[in-house]
């Protein structure tokens, strides 16, 4: 198995897929010569050239539309929009719609488009620089959404994502680019709409995405230290939701503790909390716990910053409280 | 689509009365809509393009095979003139199975993608950016195509418009963008929304070739957007086209239209009906016009009937569609 | 008590506040000679003219943007956008500039801004004049959502939108306009934040926004005759949200139904159940139930759209279900 | 602020020198920025406006007393020329209270609203529309105040941009948009963003009027300035100012660069740096220049003891001034 870093890993399933396929592109701000504001492109110009591999100006919205006008002539473009903040200026397009054109034409079209776009704080970029806003996507019928929290998963999460027949919307989380992580050899493609257990246990679930998978991880050890045993369950596409592996593992556990980096309030976390509490009812012997950012923007200063966004230490205080341990 | 033309020459009397037929078909078709709209039959709202059906047919039967367009919510003329059947414009409207969305679309979202037509858009600028990116896979992939955006006055202001027209050029893609320049964004007033008066200066912002051309005159118009197509066809860079045109109606059907002065909307009646326009520069014998008129209501009646005997969807049907 | 519709409502809060204070003004499209896409406007141009009801270009980000830079000049500007579905092209100016101005600022800075805003299903308008998105607004830190079922409510809970020191969405709902109610015969602001418990009752609790707010109502007698008890709230605010009165009716009824017409996934319902759960964790009978729209854009044809939104039978057989009786 | 200007009368020398200290202090500062950012003192990311100096100090000396201005991501300078303390402005880079923004803003969100900076702004285009509404706010209540939105090249591609200047020529408010035409936007050249060369027509789109200026040359852009500020303020409607600079750093502190020959750098810094060129036509005593050089690089030296002996924000300050 070779080890990719999850910012190789991405950039394997963009350039595999543009050799085995030329309708395959990709555009997006300062991604050509530069590689991306995050490097994820780094290289993708020399191998395959300016016309697919694309500079655009500083028009989110038109590219993304752009994209949608593209897939639906038959390509399968990817666009990378530089911070999901910037998706503030692209929702009509997204919205109303790539994810409304094979709905309003009755089946005629099919929207065969990935945005790619990335977020998150922890190094202070500033309120317009780091919120986390997938959980707005999930209330748009018409798109997918996908989360992927490693190497491996962005790899073959953003292969089906490119040659899924909808709009994805594919969530990278900035401080995971130089994470490593084994891979499979042949590049493949991972179903959306399936969980990914990391790791069993028997008292608590613990259902996260992005960075929060791992600082659940690393809350997950903790806790087995005061003899928690904790199950960590990554859904990574959150639209469609793989609601049968989060209901069994809490009817399994009966406690669930759901962590992300976006604000708690409206964010991911109440949907899972609102199907666990409706699919586990009998089940539960605590409350579902919610675990994100503080109802705030992101705070420049550093001390702030971390105050506001989640850590292992609040996910295991989290799955104490489940356990009536606080 | 424009099969009969021989390049470089206006169009004959011939095609003129072809455009006249379908333009007229257009305007009883929409006659219709407005009566079924006000005898309760038609749901949601609706918007007839009553006066500028030249701009329609003018630019449509200048397009060729492959070429795509996107629409407006004041779509039903294009998407005839693109080619799609009255009864399934009629159908759609009605909500019916045989509606050229098949009922999920409505007046505002008409289809018809085997004929090119890529969607009417109910989003004021909606539609540019996807237009930009069909013309980005026709350059891609070296095809011979042009894909056409229609949009009215109103959505030269919204940034989608900017950033649209920005990209087609700089990425120099066969698109040609139609306004269509009635001077009215819904209720308001080219002056209450427009600081400038020559839309073409729209253009020179990105470098882009415009042109203006009389939108009551299908001749007109037909004639620059031959040569628009053209232009983007060979490779030579997107066009605007301004067209300036009226509408007789109101903005929506049952539009009281208390913003705009009676005499207005009389007096362009009077003078600037492009079909009158038309009739009178043919010289078309009175028998004639009597038979293409006859000729357009019937197929008008004859939509309304296909569509009435329509079938509605199954109500469980809304569940369908969302994913492919 | 004066007897005024919820439009005529709106107009009232709008007018009385432009008469007592020169820094109120109205902009939107189609606002002044029209009166407005849903009439709510008539008349206000005659009395303020054209400085004061100010028609706009389609330009829903510049004309959102110029209310925030007005707001923080000292204006207290009320923005219309037609329809909800166009807050998509409003949404950086909103998000990122709106709801974070103060917070960057480290408070300086203060954002007076009232957006106005309405839409709906129910009669056609199509996939892209329809859906209610007023749940995105709530994952937003900074921003204030209202959204008023009555005409008493809509009059109050505009006035304190407009003199608030905040940004307020405020959601108007399209069906009911015409609805005619009592108002206090003085103008008075309604505080932002606290429920309206529109009918008391012992068994299960509705909390229901928007037009589900009088589907509930028609829900709670039917269930009556059920010898079903229902209790109907209606947060009104929506953030912030008076959870304490919601919280308190559930640990009385001990079942609870959450009911909007936004798309159920992800929607207003999930923050409701997500926190329901929480509080009332050790009094709920029965798990929250949610109704809300089917996912799927909002279909043309009147039998689909019909199908898509629920309407008071849904909200009563969500009741039954929490009593057991399905 | 220009409270000495004689009006119509052009920069004298005095005036000039005042205008050196102060690029020169903004170049000190911002060379103290990229210092600390190297030593890992200073968190998030920032970008300096090295090369620009002259668009910052030209178009603030102009403004008058109770002018606002809007920012960009790079915003040290447009702050400083502003009249905010360099110590707190690198307070806010350190996070500190003491900063213009207590810390919860940082490089990209600097404000100082008492000296009528409204918000430095990390979108693009992002504070275009806000200078709008303030200029309205100021027609509105009939003050004589002008609103000033400062952006790049790359800006006049978002949509907001375009949205912004029709409407403010639409209701002729009194507002001054400057464009700081560095011909890159991040590591994309104009050429691969922009359609056009002269980005004056950028304006004609919206029959506003527009000024090219050499932004290397700060009388020139004062000048400028103080004409788009005077037609602004009479309300003879918005100015579009278009002053072309060169951008001699990477985009972000750190930034290697790859995609632009080093020649291009070194050749610019050669023969466009504002402060040479500024000081070469001052024909500046080298003993003079060294003072004003040492006071300038003791400002910013002293700006970042004041800002490591700053106070850090309390952790839980993170969830105050979310509301009013
Ligand atoms: C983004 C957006 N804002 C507002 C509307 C409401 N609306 C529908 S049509 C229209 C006027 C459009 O004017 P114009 O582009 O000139 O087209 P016309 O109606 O004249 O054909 C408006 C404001 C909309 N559909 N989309
Ligand atoms: C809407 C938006 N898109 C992308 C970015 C990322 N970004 C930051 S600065 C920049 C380039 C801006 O170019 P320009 O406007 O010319 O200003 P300059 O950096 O040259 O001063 C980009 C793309 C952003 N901040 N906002
Ligand atoms: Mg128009
Ligand atoms: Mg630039």
């Amino acid at each position: 198995m070779p080890a990719l870093t999850y910012r190789e890993a991405i950039r394997d399933a963009m350039s595999e897929a543009m050799r085995r396929d030329d309708d395959v592109f990709v555009m997006g701000e300062d991604i050509a010569e530069m590689g991306g504001s995050m490097g994820v492109t780094q290289g993708m110009l020399d191998e395959f050239g300016p016309d697919r591999v694309r500079n655009t100006p500083i028009s989110e919205m038109a590219i993304v539309g752009a994209g949608i006008g593209a897939a639906v002539s038959g390509m399968r473009p990817i666009v990378e929009v530089m911070y999901q903040d910037f998706m503030t200026l692209a929702m009509e397009q997204l919205v109303q719609q790539a994810a409304k054109h094979r709905f309003m034409s009755g089946g005629q079209i099919k929207v065969p488009l990935t945005i790619r776009t990335q977020g998150g704080a922890g190094w202070s970029p500033g309120a317009q620089h780091a919120q986390q806003l997938e959980a707005w996507f999930l209330h748009v019928p018409g798109i997918k959404v996908v989360f992927a929290s490693t190497p491996a998963d962005a790899r073959g999460l953003l292969w089906s994502s490119i040659y899924d027949d909808n709009p994805v919307v594919f969530f990278e989380h900035r401080t995971l680019y130089n994470l490593k992580g084994d891979v499979p050899a042949e590049i493949d493609g991972i179903e959306l709409g399936r969980a990914r257990v990391h790791r069993e246990g028997e008292d608590v679930t613990i259902v996260a995405t992005g960075r929060l998978v791992h600082e659940a991880l690393k809350a997950a050890e903790e806790a087995e230290q005061d003899g928690i045993s904790v199950e960590v369950v990554d859904p990574r596409t959150l639209l469609p939701l793989d609601e049968e592996t989060i209901v069994a593992s809490v009817r399994k556990t009966s406690r669930c503790v759901v962590a992300h980096e976006a604000v708690v309030r409206m964010g991911f976390g109440a949907e899972v909390a609102a199907i666990v509490q409706h699919q586990a009812f009998d089940y539960l012997d605590a409350p579902v716990e919610r675990v994100g950012a503080k109802f705030a923007p992101i705070p420049f200063a550093p001390v702030m910053e971390e105050y506001v966004i989640p850590h292992a230490e609040d996910v295991l205080a989290a799955v104490r409280r489940t356990m009536g341990k606080d | 689509m424009a099969t009969l033309e021989e390049k470089g020459q206006s169009a004959s009397t011939e095609r003129l009365k072809e455009f006249l037929r379908e333009m007229l078909l257009i305007r009883r078709f929409e006659e219709k809509v407005e009566e079924r709209f006000r005898a309760g039959e038609l749901p949601g709202f609706l918007h007839v393009a009553i006066g500028q059906e030249a701009v329609a047919v003018g630019v449509c039967r200048a397009l060729e095979e492959g070429d795509v367009i996107a629409s407006t919510h004041r779509a039903h003329g294009h998407t005839i003139a693109k080619g799609t059947h009255p009864n399934e414009v009629m159908a759609e409207l009605y909500g019916k199975v045989e509606g050229t969305s098949h009922g999920y679309g409505g007046s505002m979202h008409l289809y018809d993608v085997e004929r090119g037509n890529l969607g009417a858009n109910a989003v004021v600028g909606g539609g540019l950016p996807g237009i930009v990116g069909a013309a980005l896979a026709f350059k891609l992939r070296g095809e011979p195509r042009v894909a056409v955006a229609f949009f009215g006055d109103g959505a030269t202001n919204i940034g989608t418009f900017h950033e649209s027209l920005n990209l087609a050029q700089l990425w120099m893609v066969p698109a040609v963008f139609v306004c269509e320049n009635n001077r009215y964004a819904e209720s308001t007033p080219a002056k209450q929304h427009l600081p400038i008066e020559d839309m073409t200066k729209r253009a020179e912002a990105y470098g882009m070739t415009s042109m203006a051309v009389d939108g009551q005159d299908v001749e007109a118009v037909y004639e620059a957007a031959r040569k628009a197509l053209k232009q983007a066809r060979d490779g030579r860079g997107p066009v605007f086209v301004v067209a300036d045109c009226v509408r007789l109606s109101g903005h929506y059907v049952g539009d009281p239209q208390v913003y705009r002065p009676k005499e207005e909307i009389l007096e362009l009646r009077k003078s600037r009906d492009p079909i009158e326009l038309l009739r009178a520069r043919l010289e078309l014998a009175d028998e004639d016009w009597e038979e293409m008129d006859r000729e357009a209501t019937r197929i008008a009646e004859d939509s309304v009937e296909f569509a009435k005997k329509g079938t509605d969807p199954r109500p469980e049907d809304a569940l369908k569609n969302v994913y492919a």
